[in-house]
């Protein structure tokens, strides 16, 4: 399977559609070691995506996602995510078509692009440590499903992962030890993303 | 959840029609996206201070604007950080040539969008200077967290520099005395009860009814450290003695005492609260000069207070008491 | 019951130093009895207007004394009506010899109170006049009640009179506006949760999630009616229909329209309900020229609102737009 | 039994020790159908009189009680039990002791002082609906135990009848039909402190 412009709008609408369905959830996690918006933030986002979506090449549809994140969603999480999906659409420059190298390629900016703006490290709590694995999972992938197969499941693992951490950056670090024993919301947010990607 | 709004989605929007209606002849006040300007438009040679963030807070910070204060204002949703197209749609219709200050409080999220919306109003030819104030000194450990959150004290940095600029100070000095009071204001806040979110419908974070939070954030963050619930007296040493080591204020100092409620504590009580600090400083030799009481940097209807101390000096306190005219402050005119 | 407090019985003495502490350029404190008097004591000429009531209503007397409203005003108990002794000591600190006009909320406690200090202070050669604030329009049938409830309409009355007293208009003259504007204004509100009473240790009443008490008054009294829970729309509608209906107001008119936080209402909240109230009255064609909105006659931590429409003429106008200087209003200088 | 400004005191020391005791119980009524001080403004006026009472004869006791209740009680109770206490004590004049006749008149003009100050009908759910029968029971007594036991009688009788009424007075009053399955604070401590006269 190639990867057109029309099928990352495909994409993209299966990720509104598990950003809506997982909203509650988000804010849930969020509200225990946040300040419970990051569902409603991405919902917010997404939707807003949804309504009027522009772009042929994979390029202009995640530029345009990613600019309509950056205008809607706000907090932490718009930025990152924004820069995340810009960055990803500059990787795949003018292509019309994703292989598997080109999605790493658009994974591995977005993840460049969320450290170089908030600083993160593995470990510190964050999407990163959701993002990262899913990364480097991806990378020996020959297909694109098998690379986002890939990326999906050792993102899930990576956000289940964040259980244990304390929280160093974000608004959850603000809990100090207080923040072991609940789920990154971002990192959660992730993983589903990713997984939604797959059709 | 019972709160007076219609669709909570439109919560925001429905308190700025609001807003706007309340003071016409003070505020103008733009959608999509969501701007609270100063009426009347730029002044040529003023510098304009601009500040924004999730709404939840009032008045801050959308009530600060007017006269002697904010040119504009950005309100996010609920608890969350404004985006960067709101924050250049306030540089674009405020900045007179004289540039513009950003007032952030140090969140991830605020710091981001402020960040990119700055790059933006750079290249579109726009003066910008950032100050991020982090003034909470519940967050102790900085390097291991994402740094002090910005919470009181920027409520007495956006009056004293508003004026600074409305009385003609330029770019670099309004940057710089808004750094020096970043560098010598404290805060800390404690909770008797968690905010409601209109789109989370439940509280914050749940306390007994022998709890405390202590050190509190402004978006219903749970605080550093839950305590067993003591008397009035007790709460405001657990808040002022952290705020007094941190800097450290020293005797013989003149400052600022400013007693916030955080939304929903009734006056009896933040009055009791502000008669005790007070005291507290007395015995300590430290002169309070000016004093603020109120809610004024809040959390929704989050029962519970923060106390900030600022360092005096001549030049804060005559622009602290010179004139100013906004929805929430007012004196002079 | 957590409160920012120390010995219940002490609260409003522990809040009335906490206030002295925060204006003290604006108030004398003085204990036992207690009262709150303007500093500077009694101006030449100047007819004293002073009113006193239960605490736990902050600002409500008290923060409003000062230059252009109140000489002083008499702090009872939490709810509870103050002491003849507090009135008299009030009248003998304020009287400058032009005579005291007395603002008494309608209560049965506050008008048998104030009546026996009135009698005791003629006895002493004071002059002294009485008005009755009663334009809660919650209370209907006044021949089989203890009568209306003075609510909301008492802010708008102490400034407007208080103004008109510091700019030289006679006793007689004071008590013919005070009586014209107590003839013109209606209030009503509305709670969303009751509050909690030192003394009492727990809520007054209770609510159910989907419950609304409607007409409820500032003491944690139930209410007229308990009404399911709507929409910031028809929240709004329910408190202004009866207010316009009762005196009536009429198409064409000019008013003050006071939409009022009962304690812990976020001020979201409370500006969504400003902007809804000043689009029905602009539906009906009543003009709002003035317009107050905050927290300035509340019920300790309650969660509600009310609204308060007093028609405006040019004498009001004018000294509402006049110069205050009080702990919670303040203009003009 | 006569009773003398000794006795007087005594018997304003039970009522003193009544009140405490029934302080949450009178907060609880006024809770209920009013604002909830009842209680405490009664302890406070009592507790106040307790701690410096002065005078002899019994005029002179129940006339500092009297003003004590007035400066300390505020609320509606305050002036109303105040000026009972008043009018009582111009009612027994100089006598040294008081026999059935002079307490009978005592709480005669106790009651024409709360009706003149409160305006008060009976049915009106106050503490004249405890008070009023208290007086009429009194009337027939001959020795002044029986007029205080046949008056703490029959103020119970009242203060439980005011259960079934509809305010029309006080801050009851604004309730309307829902005051009605509520017994009156007032009417309740008329009757405790009634009670509390006798030994
Ligand atoms: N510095 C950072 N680097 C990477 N991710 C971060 C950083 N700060 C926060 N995040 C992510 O953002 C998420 C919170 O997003 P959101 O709740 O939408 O924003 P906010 O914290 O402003 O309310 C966190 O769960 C975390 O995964
Ligand atoms: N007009 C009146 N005449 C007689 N008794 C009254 C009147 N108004 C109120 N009361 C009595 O006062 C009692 C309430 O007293 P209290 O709670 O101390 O004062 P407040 O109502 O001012 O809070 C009522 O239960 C009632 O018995
Ligand atoms: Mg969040
Ligand atoms: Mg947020
Ligand atoms: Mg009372
Ligand atoms: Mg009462």
């Amino acid at each position: 399977m190639a990867c057109t412009g029309e099928d990352v709008r495909a994409a993209l609408y299966r990720v509104v559609e598990t950003v809506r369905e997982h909203r509650d959830e988000l804010v849930e996690l969020d509200r225990v070691i946040g300040d419970g918006d990051h569902g409603e933030n991405l919902r917010r986002g997404f939707d807003a995506w949804a309504a009027a979506p522009t772009g042929e090449s994979p390029a202009e549809v995640l530029k345009q996602l990613a600019t309509t994140l950056i205008s809607k969603v706000g907090g932490a999480a718009g930025p990152l995510y924004g820069t995340a999906f810009l960055r990803a659409s500059t990787a795949v420059r003018d292509l019309a078509e994703l292989d598997a190298a080109a999605v790493v390629a658009a994974l591995r900016a977005g993840l460049d692009g969320v450290v170089a703006r908030g600083k993160a490290e593995p470990g510190d709590k964050t999407m990163v440590d959701a993002l990262a694995p899913a990364v480097t999972a991806a990378e020996s992938a020959v297909t694109v499903s098998e690379a986002l197969e890939a990326a999906a499941r050792a993102a899930a693992e990576g956000a289940e992962a964040t259980r244990d951490l304390v929280a160093r950056k974000g608004r959850a670090s603000y809990l100090g030890e207080r923040s072991a024993g609940h789920i990154d919301p971002g990192a959660r947010s992730t993983a589903l993303i990713l997984r939604a990607l797959l059709p | 959840m019972k709160k007076v709004m219609g669709d909570p989605e439109q919560v925001v929007g429905d308190a700025l029609l609001g807003m706007s209606a309340a003071y016409p002849e003070l505020l103008t006040v733009r959608r999509d996206p969501a701007v609270v300007l100063r009426a009347g438009g730029p002044r040529l040679g003023e510098v304009a201070v601009i500040s924004g963030g999730g709404s939840g807070h009032e008045p801050l910070h959308a009530g600060f604007v007017g006269d002697g204060m904010l040119a504009a204002a950005c309100p996010g949703p609920v608890f969350t950080s404004p985006t960067p197209d709101q924050m250049t749609a306030a540089i674009e219709a405020s900045d007179s040539g004289a540039g513009v200050l950003l007032i952030v409080k140090n969140y991830t999220g605020d710091v981001l969008n402020f960040e990119t919306a700055a790059e933006l109003a750079e290249a579109e030819g726009h003066r910008v200077r950032t100050v991020v104030i982090d003034d909470d000194v519940a967050v102790t450990d900085s390097t291991h967290t994402a740094g002090r959150r910005g919470v009181g004290g920027t409520v007495l940095l956006e009056k004293i520099v508003g004026t600074a600029a409305a009385e003609g100070t330029d770019l670099d000095g309004c940057a710089a005395l808004a750094e020096g009071i970043v560098a010598t204001v404290r805060s800390m806040g404690v909770a008797l009860s968690a905010p409601t979110v209109p789109h989370v419908g439940q509280p914050s974070f749940t306390l007994a009814e022998d709890e405390l939070e202590l050190g509190v954030g402004i978006h219903g963050e749970p605080g550093r450290e839950r305590v067993p619930f003591v008397d009035a007296e007790h709460i405001v040493r657990s808040l002022l003695d952290p705020i007094l080591a941190d800097l450290p204020f020293a005797p013989g100092e003149e400052v600022l005492l400013f007693t916030n409620s955080l939304g929903a504590t009734p006056q009896l009580e933040l009055y009791t609260a502000h008669g005790i600090a007070e005291r507290l400083l007395a015995e300590r030799d430290i002169r309070v000069s000016r004093r603020l009481t109120g809610p004024y940097i809040t959390s929704l209807d989050m029962q519970g207070i923060s106390l900030t101390v600022l360092r005096m000096d001549g030049e804060r306190a005559r622009y602290w008491d010179a004139p100013v005219h906004t929805p929430a402050l007012r004196w002079g005119r």
